[in-house]
């Protein structure tokens, strides 16, 4: 047998008229153009129906091309996920979301002060960070990443000791190791922020498994961007979450964006990211990311699924990122300045506070008063936080801080390298 | 005592500890029902249990980020991947996070883990069975790197590395599983009954991390050595007939620097050998503290003898080996002058 | 907002009654105990329809969950996958097949008789290798595992070539670098397979990439081990492959077994392998891999895909190892002994061979003949290989090489390390 | 000639081979119509179209394993990898696969990608943002490692990367990339207007690899460095008063040894001085280097000023960096004796 033959008759026959192409997909609407919102999903509130917890994965995977959404354009909450929060949990809800957009304000203006090397807004998506607090346990674990401060805040963690963090100063508990906003709080169950896209997202795997395997009830929840989905991270995630049935909550952030790439180049072009979770039979829900009531239901489902033993539930969170990357990014190079102006979904802030008047328990003026309040609020933190110190001109630690915790114990030759720089 | 080969050793360090810890866990390929390729954790499912001994995905990174995870929730997880050769994809997880970790949480958090993986050539595994890349990590700030040479070491440290609040990185000389070996394939295997190494308590006891160990102690030159090259410098100092002080370094991060500065100064002669690549090979490290440390007591030139800077090949195994006539060789180089 | 606050009152009402449970999937049947085949789909020959080459690749989803036969039990060929080749072909491929199993027993007694190192057989697999060479072109690029042996055989490769690289011997390309079976062949168009699992997967698709960039026609296929669908290179090969929608085919052969662990530690308990490709939008196959019929139709309709245009097609090919995963290993430590004798999908030669008696084109007598015609060629071209050398006599080259081809030119480093080894 | 920044430089020299070789294809994250974080690939898609030039998922290791196929059929990528800091995804990629490929199947296949990644500190980038992990590379036999100190030197080498048939791992000081800098962060930012090595050819040109370049004549002592601290040896010089000859390796592996070995038997005295920690850092490879081919001509032993065995620490910084301060305090102790 020769290797000619090998080639197959029908080979032959089908073989196309056409030479191959390379697919790249082009770039999303682009400074000067147009927004393009074609990727929107169109969905009423309420139109999607809510499965008991305890349903096979399977009977969830149709919610991967759909969109949970509880708020309607008017503010009203219809439907089955509309979790019918009393009003103390909405306003509680309503104002950690305004705190951490005044808290954002606050410190990208620092770093444009130059008071700070660097920092990162969560603005337009805080419904993420602070409904799924909301819906959590506190003591349950959270693998965030650098976009989930509204998580912290609704935690009730003290503005303060995050604003120490983004200043590196002498009351920074992280000794001014971290860049700015890489938060960590053992005490408020919120792991260690990495600068390495994806790495937290089978962390929480590891630590649901350990959960389990301890018998105990706290689960975890990891976040991920989407761009981030492409890391190998993402994979471990959901493989070693459907192998082991982890009580985990793997939620992926849908802010369309990448720095300056779309969600196309992230794999979002042929596939929703929730439609991931499909390929391991792992549970999956997409969500109005912008919603605060759809957030907190889909995230409330997840976890109560997985604190029944009944696995890891894969959530998409769609949203929009409004500010820019991070304070190095000029997100005008690369989409239309008003993209974010008529994001189709809206403003969680806005929606949320819409809700709230139409159900009698707040107002325009109870939002202005608030909204001045908290920068107040924001204002003397601050004031506090830079009285202990900035990273322009600190105070910080002392150098020789740098050679601790490196190791639980310093080895001899970091104690001689401090030596050498003769502290 | 009774007479362990490597592989029992290390075996029962693992048994020793899930008994008297309900935080330790291992999971890695094939170590749960079947017991590890090379049998190392055999039995350990079958008496502790599948939730406490598992198989893992094929996954190297996958295995290191949830053992992150499960060290941030307070269990000490043990690692085993099935060779060093294939630790890189885990790479990032540990040096990104594992070695990382209570560095950037000021503290918060820390990961007790310990990898496990069998190293080293000798076995004609070709190329992609046969690594040394303990150098690797020994550059990575944050990890401790551990390579036993006997049995009773490989026990005493390997509870030592699963006690350990930061991460270890574990390798074992797979070619001294089941026997010493001194770089000699032509000669009949022997097994560790007849070495004074393998004697083993069954129970508890640990050899501290840090401190390397003298086996032969000599005059002429200094050998610093770790795993299999241990037994290889022994039968280079026999059969070259120089009196050399051959050095275990055991643990390469922290080394043992002391121990090394005083037989340095002592014979002001110095062989580095290893299995690994030569060019920043653990060696460069050694020989550049030896250098400046000893400095003033060095007669000669510092000789590394290690693996080529190629591949391991399959069928050239023992010209790629640096095996004793090649460690002889580096001796009588330092003795010239 | 103090942090107990932020405990959300539905937390504390959804809470379970029972502690969390880390889910170990039970080992698969064992030493000793009855076989068990309940993951095997029983699927009639036939019974699945197949779609348009062209169809969006959610049309192919269905087909993750069911599973391609053209052979029946009778040796039958049936249904729309039924590729109906000529004799020649059928005949070509039930050689090839048999000459791979042969090829197989005779090296895999020359690793006992210790004049080889190690080797890895793929009994049971044969249709695999030798089905999808028939429908792939000859100089389709070709990235596969350790268990496609009977890809370069049904190519026509020559079996000296591969023995002599077996031996390590004084004719093998590879100059004895590589452990047994690890070939390469560009003139086959068949890549350099790799020690470390899953690496080759996403390689061919940037291959594929590569060739459609230039508008060539050539395709490229990748394989990969169920158990090493876990890596990393799995899912970057999906991701990549979706994004840029390679023209390459992605094949999973699921033996059900990984070394010691069955399928259901690679992540086959909540999912088909095949379902895989749903989350990232690829089209995808489930195949009876026993069934040199199917293969070759599945292939054909992938391959069609692709170079059309159409992208990446994902194509989980169901059979059993047969044999140890290599010669070091010993299945009955963990699995019953007969469950391959057993293994509902029978095996592969003998349902081919089946089908041509059907069909008056092959008989009992001609399979004993071609049989022990296939093992004199092997014993032939096996002495004529040995008498270049063997791995226990060699080394057979020059230990000089040993420090070629680290780089294009050798560096001075490396010629002054040759010298110190004196050669 | 005009004069360029080292981003304009590198831009130039992708511009150049784009044009020269239609097997030149340029991915990454961000690089594409953004023209990446760093802005070194600005405009080359604009330019050159999508086809060639593009952005890539958030996946290091996806990116090097399809650059390993697609140099299989003959292309030449370059990889842009956005911080080294995150190269570590594609480590097994890179170590396992394009190190290893040529020599695996006998010469048949190869690698011929360039992978691109900024290194080292000086931006207040963090752990994360500042790391210079060359040393790990260079362990590693089969990869090429570079690291250019100035315009001039970054597109002649960089061109020479694109072009060579091996793999090679192109490290970018990113301190560099707008202005030279000579570890004196209180001072004002200067252009690289100003510096001689800012003229660029608009066209094609090479530096060859392998071979080193030495920035300062001197005949107190020898002090190797690469990147940045080539900048920071200058001024530690001047500062120190001390006439020392600097070296500016630009070429990791193949090490250029010669030129290094001359000069420090010229001079007796060796400071080696880069920014990775130094356990197994690229400083210990030379240390044994020169310690080996200099013994008899070394007056002091060779001192290695480095980062600390330390994350790169945010705040910290400078206390990190070795500045010249740290380099004048090395080359004051190599002349002691
Ligand atoms: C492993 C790794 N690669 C690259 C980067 C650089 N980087 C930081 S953020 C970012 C974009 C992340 O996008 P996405 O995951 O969508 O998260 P988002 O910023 O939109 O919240 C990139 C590429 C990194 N930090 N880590
Ligand atoms: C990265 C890596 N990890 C582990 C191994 C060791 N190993 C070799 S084969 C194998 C099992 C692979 O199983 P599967 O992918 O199902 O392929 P099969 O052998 O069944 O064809 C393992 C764990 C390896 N070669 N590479
Ligand atoms: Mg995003
Ligand atoms: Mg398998």
């Amino acid at each position: 047998m020769d290797r000619a033959d090998s080639a197959s008759a029908d080979f032959k026959a089908g073989a196309p008229q056409a030479p191959l192409t390379l697919h790249i997909p082009p770039h999303h609407a682009g400074p000067g153009e147009r927004p393009d919102y074609k990727d929107v999903p169109r969905f009423a509130a309420g139109a999607v129906a809510r499965p008991d917890i305890a349903v096979p994965a399977q009977e969830t995977h149709s919610l991967a091309y759909q969109l949970i959404r509880v708020l309607d354009d008017d503010g009203a909450a219809t439907g089955e996920w509309n979790p019918t929060l009393d009003t103390a949990t909405l306003q509680r809800g309503l104002r950690a979301m305004m705190l951490t957009r005044a808290y954002d304000e606050r410190m990208f203006r620092q770093q444009r002060q130059g008071k700070i090397s660097f920092y990162m807004k969560c603005t337009g998506e805080e419904a993420i960070g602070v409904g799924q607090a909301l819906a959590l346990a506190p003591d349950d674990m959270v693998f965030t990443t650098y976009r989930q401060q509204g998580l912290l805040i609704a935690r009730g963690w003290p503005l303060l000791d995050m604003m120490c963090q983004c200043y590196s100063n002498s009351q920074d508990r992280m000794k001014g190791r971290q860049l700015p906003v890489l938060y960590s709080s053992k005490e408020a169950s919120f792991f260690s922020i990495s600068g390495n896209l994806g790495t937290q997202f089978p962390q929480a795997v590891g630590w649901a498994m350990a959960s389990a395997y301890k018998g105990d009830r706290r689960i975890a929840a990891g976040w991920i961007g989407e761009g981030s989905t492409a890391e190998p991270d993402f994979h471990h995630a959901l493989t070693f979450a459907s192998v082991y049935r982890a009580p985990v909550i793997l939620n992926v952030v849908n802010n369309q964006w990448a720095i300056s790439s779309h969600q196309e180049i992230a794999g979002g072009e042929a596939a929703t990211f929730a439609a991931r979770a499909i390929g391991f039979g792992l549970a999956c829900l997409r969500v109005d990311g912008n919603d605060l009531l759809a957030v907190y239901a889909a995230t409330q489902w997840a976890a109560e699924r997985a604190r029944h033993n009944h696995g890891a539930t894969l959530i998409e969170l769609f949203t929009y990122r409004a500010a820019p990357h991070s304070t190095s990014d000029d997100p005008n190079r690369y989409r239309p300045e008003d993209e974010g102006k008529e994001w189709p979904l809206g403003d969680p802030i806005e929606r949320l506070s819409r809700h709230l008047i139409r159900l009698g328990e707040w107002s325009g003026e109870r939002q202005a008063q608030l909204e001045s309040e908290l920068a107040d609020q924001v204002r003397e933190t601050g004031r506090t936080a830079e009285s202990y110190g900035t990273q322009e001109n600190g105070p910080h630690f002392s150098a020789k801080t740098m050679f601790e915790d490196v190791f639980k114990e310093t080895p001899w030759h970091l104690r001689r390298q401090r030596q050498e720089l003769g502290v | 005592m009774p007479a362990m080969t490597m592989v029992q050793a290390l075996n029962s360090a693992m048994d020793v500890m899930l008994a008297r810890d309900p935080n330790v866990v291992i999971f890695g390929e094939d170590v749960g029902f079947y017991g590890g390729v090379f049998r190392v954790t055999e039995g350990l499912q079958k008496k502790h249990g599948e939730q406490r001994v598992f198989d893992a995905p094929i996954a190297e990174g996958g295995m290191l980020a949830v053992a992150v995870g499960m060290g941030a929730y307070g269990l000490r997880p043990i690692v085993e991947i099935q060779f060093a050769d294939y630790i890189y994809p885990a790479t990032d997880q540990l040096v990104s996070e594992a070695a990382r970790l209570r560095y950037r949480s000021g503290g918060e958090f820390w990961s007790p883990l310990t990898v496990r993986a069998p190293c080293g050539g000798g076995i004609f595994g070709g190329q992609t069975h046969s690594q040394s890349v303990e150098a690797v990590f020994t550059h990575v700030c944050g990890l401790k790197t551990v390579i036993p040479s006997n049995p009773y070491d490989a026990k005493g440290l390997l509870i030592s590395a699963i006690e350990d609040d930061d991460p270890v990185v574990f390798f074992e000389p797979k070619r001294l599983y089941n026997g010493p070996f001194d770089g000699h394939p032509e000669r009949p295997a022997v097994p560790w009954t007849q070495h004074p190494q393998s004697e083993v308590p069954e129970g508890y006891y640990n050899v501290p991390l840090g401190r390397a160990a003298v086996v032969r102690e000599g005059t002429a030159a200094t050998v610093l050595a770790y795993g299999t090259m241990v037994h290889v410098a022994r039968a280079a100092a026999e059969e070259s007939g120089i009196d050399a002080e051959i050095i275990d370094l055991r643990t390469l991060l922290p080394l043992d620097l002391d121990t090394i500065v005083a037989s340095v100064k002592k014979t002001g002669r110095c062989v580095i050998a290893h299995e690994a690549t030569r060019t920043c090979g653990f060696g460069a490290e050694l020989a550049a503290l030896v250098q400046e440390h000893c400095f003033y007591h060095l007669e000669a030139p510092i000789v590394r003898v290690t693996g080529w800077d190629t591949p391991y090949p399959h069928a050239l195994e023992w010209e790629y080996f640096p095996g004793p006539k090649r460690v002889a060789d580096g001796l009588r180089r330092v003795m010239e002058t």
